[in-house]
């Protein structure tokens, strides 16, 4: 078999498609095994990718021009929706961002709901990774409850913003309404459960001995190579980087809370799996000492000047926060007008789907490439926004 | 910052430094130093996490504003690395041999905006856009509006302002 | 007010030969000669109708066996993930994600379509296999949505491929999917969800509207 | 691998004993949680169409439409809404400044998309048009605890009752630089007070101007349809206010005091510069009578339009009612006088002490002139119409503040009685007040019915002025010390349908007794028409109180025009200010075409 694979010359395949030993297949953007909205071009050998080329902008809207022409206060409704699964990051970085370049202090009860608000989407976007994690290693019933428990989750955030998918609920200057009455009781409900469930996923997929022979291996990053690919979260986390934005610069309120930086070290997609299901752990406990120590009264949203003809002073600044993929970043210039001169988002998923996975995905069997991409935690809106 | 700013200064022509936070920073360099500067940073002086790179079109200058993002990990602050070039001839070194995620933000500022990257692997390739035949949509004089209206169908639609419809309505023969 | 709020008046739609009088075959001008010969020529045909009895039974037997094409356009693909799993078990209503259009017979549109999405889109929808329905959720669809000035969102889907029900929302949540799911049932079972016929006679309508926003059209005119 | 890493995933196999997750949402659809952002809906009679919806809509999903009811202050349009647009994030809600705008939890919405005008699919105007859930009572409404508009006044700095008092300096020290952009910060834009303003200034535009710091293109705009806009940025009734959207919800916009603030900007000597006046003379004249609000807008009008504008006035100084019957420390004279002239800087001639009827005849200035526009104004006070109303020590309110600002010695003694709650018994009160007196005010309804405004009231409250309401004047009688005894008696009220105020009517047998050195009526003034004899009076038609005039205040002979408070009975300086605008602009059309 070893001399059907192509010579390799300076580090890079050789081989002539027409030579009927190779393949040409298109991985996406219809297919089940692909995350989102995206599609692989793997050149095959057998059933072993040689290369592969990430093709991204099948959900490209043009955000980031769309942003210059409306209102600093429009952006917030659209913001949202550059990261389907978990919104909130951007919702709050777009507004710290404009709080940052305008001077202003949110209120203390605002930063707690905001932060209340970031860990539960965080366990959202988990719940439903993990479920697109087990079903690419084929095993739907890990992602029917992860599903049915994201839903839960939803359920608590549609009792709380009115919504379930897109929240809308850091608006820039605080935050939009306060918890719904006996909404903390329902949510220690649903945490509980979605607690049990981790438990079991342990069981069921962490100790499945069919999930750890193919994901034991599988796509390892090394430490060198995470400055190198701009490798940021759980991904860097894997091989053993202490490497968390809560911890290393807290914003909100994350300096008074008590959580740890989940690490593990093998670096390949087991643990990465294992990394965010300990996150996730984490995660709850952080819901569970917001919902403890937050305070129950005061203001929730700071005077801003009159929104609809805003106007921010010039000056760019960057924001940084750690969504469940990584460093989720907001860069906002300003020319001093009532329109964002440039507002570039940073999605993590940028460099872990383009750079990181066209060369993680050589040399892996087809049927682990899915399980290889979801490993990865790429949302594809947020690489081409 | 301000430190490791003077002490830059000393090997690169660096102007306008701007301090932003105390773990965030700006400063302006030449577009012909970017890149041996962008190199020092990471060898040197610990910034080894490109966090992205990125471009502003100061359509009023004739300028593009490209913006080098670095983070240092052990000190845990960033340094952006503004380089003004010509709008008109776009035209940049490339960084794809110190971070690979640097060809795929070359890629899409090439196609966003126009802007040349030689040597960068792909670089002419379409990225995000296919079939694009417009000029590249991210610059400033681009107007997706009319772009839109011209290009899709829409319901059509009236939009009455208060101040004229009451015009209209109430005092429009004084 | 600022620009935003200008009037919108659009262009006035074509006017779409009868496809009867112009019947010629596709000239697949797009595709090198090469790759001309690896698809048909053939123009699409509305489905022959047989006996009203007949005809009963199978829309019944259609309505009751919808597969869905497991292809998240935008972000509406989000809501299809807790429809197909245990809360909300569409195989209840005899429905399931499909991952090949070839097995399908419904169609999700989820909301937004970029012009690179769209391609795949007729691609994919003229792959089904016939009896195939259209559905589109969440208001991009409908009329652009919040990204009504884009310059890669198509505004309305109902002018590239037949829609036979709309659910609105952004989201739309599960169950409002349902809804659209069983008001296509309904229809289907009353004989009315007739988008592809309506594809095969206003084919080149539809053509034209698809060439005319996919600048590169190096596709099969018929992708059957 | 080991043994557990088999056996461990069937453990779970526990579940399959536990309750399905599934929900039925077919048979019995899940509502939505009392907060979901659902459709709209729209209380149509709290909502007025101010437009603020479809501004802050990002996606332009939001129409306004034409709806056949309209009331004061409304612009008779709604917000229609476009499904196809909408991303339900509630902005439109959280910002609507009369609150009428809410949604539902209703979330289901399917329709047919073949063969349909797909024109009107998805779109409804919520209230006017009806749907399943018009009266769902959950749903988004804006959460209490945030705010996206500002409403909240930024507070006017006054000066202390205690030194007020002692002077007659103006009380109101106007916006700085940085409050009057805060306030101006403040406003929507929507037009809405346009409207309402008698003179239609176009106020959103000077906000804006304040705004952007832009003075110069605030006072242009300004002069469009005013050319007193330092004397209204004091004084003016301001009915804009009344209907300002944000007064639904908070405080209105100082749309007078951003006026003020223009005004007081610009030098006097700045005007001529900033307004750019160029005057190509037409050769026509024009014979205005009386100097107030109304003959001098007339004049201002005018003359920019090429007119030779001569005014003649019975006093000594030009203003009219603005200069007599306005006290100094509300409208300080200076004030006028930089508006005057700058009137009389374009070319306008004022005849001073010239009494039209007596100094120089009706017939004389008609024959003079190719139009006339009259408004005398009313100057005649009205008297109570009680006993012992002609004692010596019962003046007239006008009287009263015409003789403080002629410069004429004035003693009251030490308690006066004002009867009335309009205007000129506040500012004839606090006159009283400043000139040393301590004032009791007798009104014949209630405090919230007063005419007064509200502001003037409560100033008139903190100068310690005491109120007596519900009063009514029965008898005034001379006491031996020369002082005067004033009987009144309690009423109470009555309120009748259809009517705006209740009818006071006094108490059978109530009787009380008050004792004064002076007494001011202020219950209100009339017209005097004895000076209009003459010839050119003959084709003249005098309706039931006034003379028979269209809006354009053409009377009935084609040469004659009236306005001010003459004319109209709003009798304020901004009406009179736009019936002078619209008379000039009906001269010029009579003149020049």
């Amino acid at each position: 078999m070893e001399n059907l694979y192509p010579p390799i010359v300076d580090g890079k395949s050789v081989y002539d498609l027409n030579s009927q030993k190779y393949l040409k297949m298109w991985h996406g953007p219809q297919h089940p095994g692909v995350t989102g909205n995206m599609s692989l071009e793997l050149d095959i050998c057998g059933d072993q990718v040689i290369k592969c080329n990430t093709h991204v902008g099948y959900l490209h809207r043009g955000f980031e021009k769309l942003m210059e022409r409306r209102r600093y206060i429009n952006c917030f409704p659209i913001v949202c929706r550059i990261c389907v699964p978990e919104p909130d990051t951007n919702e709050y970085l777009f507004a710290a961002a404009m709080e940052d370049l305008m001077g202003i202090e949110i209120p203390e009860r605002a930063k707690w709901l905001r932060t209340l608000n970031l860990e539960l989407s965080r366990l959202a976007s988990f719940l439903m990774w993990i479920g697109g994690q087990s079903g690419a290693f084929g095993m739907g019933t890990v992602a029917q409850w992860t599903m049915a428990h994201r839903d839960f989750v939803l359920d608590l955030f549609e009792e709380w913003t009115g919504a379930r998918i897109y929240h809308m609920y850091t608006i820039p200057g605080g935050v939009r309404g306060d918890l719904p009455e006996g909404w903390d009781k329902r949510a220690e409900k649903t945490i509980a459960a979605v607690h049990k469930l981790l438990d079991e996923i342990n069981y069921v997929m962490l100790n499945n001995a069919i999930f750890k022979q193919r994901a034991v291996g599988l796509g390892v990053i090394t430490p060198e190579m995470v400055d190198a690919y701009g490798v940021v979260g759980p991904n860097a986390r894997c091989c053993g980087l202490q490497r968390d934005i809560r911890k290393d610069q807290p914003y909100l309120i994350y300096d008074q809370l008590d959580f740890i930086i989940e690490t593990e070290t093998a670096g390949d997609a087991y643990s990465r799996t294992v990394v965010r299901w300990k996150e996730m752990y984490q995660s709850i406990a952080l819901i569970r000492q917001i919902l403890a120590k937050m305070p129950r009264s005061g203001a929730l949203h700071a005077t801003l000047p009159n929104v609809l003809h805003l106007k921010i002073p010039k000056g760019q600044t960057y924001l940084r926060a750690e969504s469940t993929r990584g460093e989720y970043g907001y860069f906002m210039v300003s020319d001093g007008s009532a329109f964002p001169r440039k507002v570039t988002v940073r999605g993590p998923s940028y460099t872990h789907a383009m750079a990181l996975l066209e060369d993680l995905a050589v040399g892996v069997n087809i049927a682990d490439l899915p399980g290889l991409m979801v490993s990865l935690h790429t949302y594809p809106p947020e690489i081409e926004r | 910052m301000k430190k490791l700013y003077d002490i830059l200064s000393l090997q690169f022509e660096l102007a306008d430094f701007e301090s932003k936070r105390s773990d965030l920073a700006f400063c302006k360099v030449k577009a012909s130093q970017a890149i041996s500067l962008l190199t020092h940073l990471r060898d040197i002086h610990g910034y080894t996490h490109l966090v992205m790179l990125t471009c502003v079109d100061w359509l009023e200058d004739k300028q593009f504003q490209l913006t080098y993002l670095l983070h240092n990990y052990a000190t845990k602050t960033d340094l952006g690395i503004l380089v003004f070039i010509d709008r008109d001839h776009p035209v940049m070194d490339s960084l794809h041999h110190l971070w690979k995620q640097g060809r795929v933000y070359q890629r899409e500022l090439h196609e966003m905006f126009g802007i040349d990257f030689p040597g960068s692997p792909g670089v002419e390739e379409p990225m995000i856009l296919e079939g694009w035949q417009g000029p590249p949509p991210m610059r400033r004089d681009f107007d997706t509006k009319a772009y839109s209206d011209e290009t899709y169908s829409h319901r059509p639609r009236v939009q009455n302002e208060p101040e004229q419809h009451m015009k209209e309505q109430l005092y429009s023969e004084d | 007010m600022n620009d935003i709020n200008d009037t919108i008046i659009p262009e006035p739609v074509p006017e779409y030969p009868d496809w009867r009088k112009d019947a010629k075959t596709l000239t697949n001008a797009g595709l090198s000669e090469e790759e001309q010969d690896w698809f048909c020529d053939a123009r699409p045909q509305p489905a022959k109708k047989s006996w009203q009895v007949m005809e009963n039974f199978l829309n019944w037997a259609r309505s009751n066996s919808l597969w869905i094409l497991a292809f998240g356009t935008g972000c509406g693909a989000i809501e299809l993930r807790p429809l197909i799993t245990a809360r909300y078990d569409i195989s209840r209503l005899g429905m399931q994600p499909r991952p090949t259009p070839r097995q399908a017979s419904v169609f999700m549109i989820g909301g937004y379509v970029s012009i690179k999405t769209l391609k795949r889109i007729v691609r994919s929808y003229e792959q089904m296999q016939g009896p195939k329905f259209v559905v589109a959720v969440c208001s991009c669809a409908i009329n652009g949505g919040m990204y009504w000035d884009s310059y890669n969102t198509v505004k309305r889907i109902d002018e590239y491929i037949p829609v036979d029900v709309y659910v609105t929302g952004c989201m739309p949540r599960p169950e409002a999917v349902l809804a659209g799911f069983s008001k296509l049932k309904e229809l289907i079972k009353g004989g009315k969800a007739e988008g592809q016929n309506l594809y095969a006679e206003k084919f080149d309508w539809y053509k034209e509207n698809q060439k005319r926003v996919i600048k590169d059209w190096n596709m099969p005119d018929y992708n059957w | 691998m080991n043994l557990r890493d088999i056996l461990s995933p069937f453990f779970v196999w526990k579940r399959a004993f536990e309750k399905p997750y599934s929900i039925n949402t077919l048979s019995a659809p899940r509502p939505g949680a009392p907060a979901y952002r659902g459709f709209h809906k729209n209380d149509v009679s709290k909502c007025i169409g101010c437009g603020t919806c479809a501004e802050i809509c990002q996606n332009v999903s939001i129409e306004m439409v034409p709806v056949a009811t309209a009331k004061d202050g409304d612009s008779g349009l709604r917000p229609k809404i476009d499904y196809g647009r909408c991303c339900w994030c509630a902005l439109c809600v959280d910002i609507c400044p009369s609150g009428s705008l809410t949604m539902s939890n209703a979330y289901t919405w399917v329709e047919e998309g073949l063969d349909k005008d797909v024109r009107d699919t998805f779109c409804y105007t919520p209230g006017v048009d009806s749907k399943p859930w018009d009266n769902e009572p959950l749903g988004y409404k804006k959460p209490d605890g945030y705010e996206l508009l500002l409403l909240d006044r930024i507070p006017m700095p006054h000066l202390s009752p205690e030194e007020r008092l002692s002077s007659f300096v103006e009380l109101v020290k106007g916006y700085s630089r940085e409050l009057a952009i805060r306030e101006a910060d403040r406003c929507i834009q929507c037009g809405i007070c346009t409207a309402t303003c008698p003179a239609h200034m176009n106020i959103p535009a000077y906000i804006k101007a304040i705004r952007e710091d832009n003075i110069a293109a605030g006072l242009q705009i300004l002069y469009d349809t005013n050319p007193l806009p330092g004397v209204c940025g004091r004084i003016c009734t301001r009915l804009c206010e009344d209907v300002c959207a944000l007064s639904h919800r908070g405080d209105a916009i100082s749309i007078r005091w951003l006026k003020r603030y223009l005004t007081d900007c610009v030098e006097a000597e700045d005007y001529k510069d900033i307004l750019k006046t160029e005057i190509k003379p037409l050769g026509k004249k024009v014979g205005i009578i009386g100097s107030g609000p109304g003959g001098l807008s007339a004049a201002y009008y005018l003359a920019n339009m090429g007119y030779e504008v001569d005014i003649f006035e019975k006093t000594a100084a030009a203003g009219g009612m603005l200069r007599y019957g306005i006290p100094e420390y509300r409208l300080p004279y200076d004030k006028i006088d930089k508006d005057i002239d700058f009137i009389t800087s374009l070319g306008v001639k004022i005849h001073y002490n010239t009494c039209v009827g007596k100094d120089i005849s009706f017939d004389d200035i008609y024959k003079r002139y190719d139009a006339v526009f009259i408004s005398t104004g009313l100057f005649e006070p009205y008297f109570i119409g009680i006993k012992g109303e002609d004692n010596e020590g019962v003046i007239s309110g006008l009287k009263l503040l015409s003789d403080v600002t002629e410069g004429k010695e004035v003693s009251l003694g030490k308690h006066v009685v004002v009867v009335g709650g309009g205007n000129v018994a506040m500012d004839a009160a606090r006159t009283a007040r400043r000139l040393g007196s301590e004032v009791t005010i007798l009104y014949r309804r209630r405090d919230e019915d007063m005419p007064a405004d509200r502001e003037e009231i409560d100033e008139a409250y903190e100068e310690n002025v005491t109120f007596i309401t519900q009063a009514i004047p029965l008898e005034i009688n001379k006491l031996a010390d020369n002082r005067l005894e004033f009987i009144w008696g309690k009423a109470e009220m009555h309120f009748e349908e259809g009517a705006k105020r209740p009818q006071p009517v006094l108490i059978e047998g109530s009787r009380e007794t008050l004792v004064a050195d002076t007494i001011i009526a202020a219950i209100g003034q009339g017209m005097n028409f004895a000076w209009m004899d003459g010839e050119a009076f003959a084709n003249i038609k005098f309706g039931k109180w006034n003379i028979d005039a269209d809006r354009w205040g053409r009377s009935s002979d084609q040469k004659i025009f009236i306005g001010g408070d003459m004319f109209n009975r709003t009798a304020d300086a901004i009406t009179a200010i736009a019936d002078g605008h619209r008379s000039a602009r009906a001269i010029d059309k009579l003149l020049n075409q």
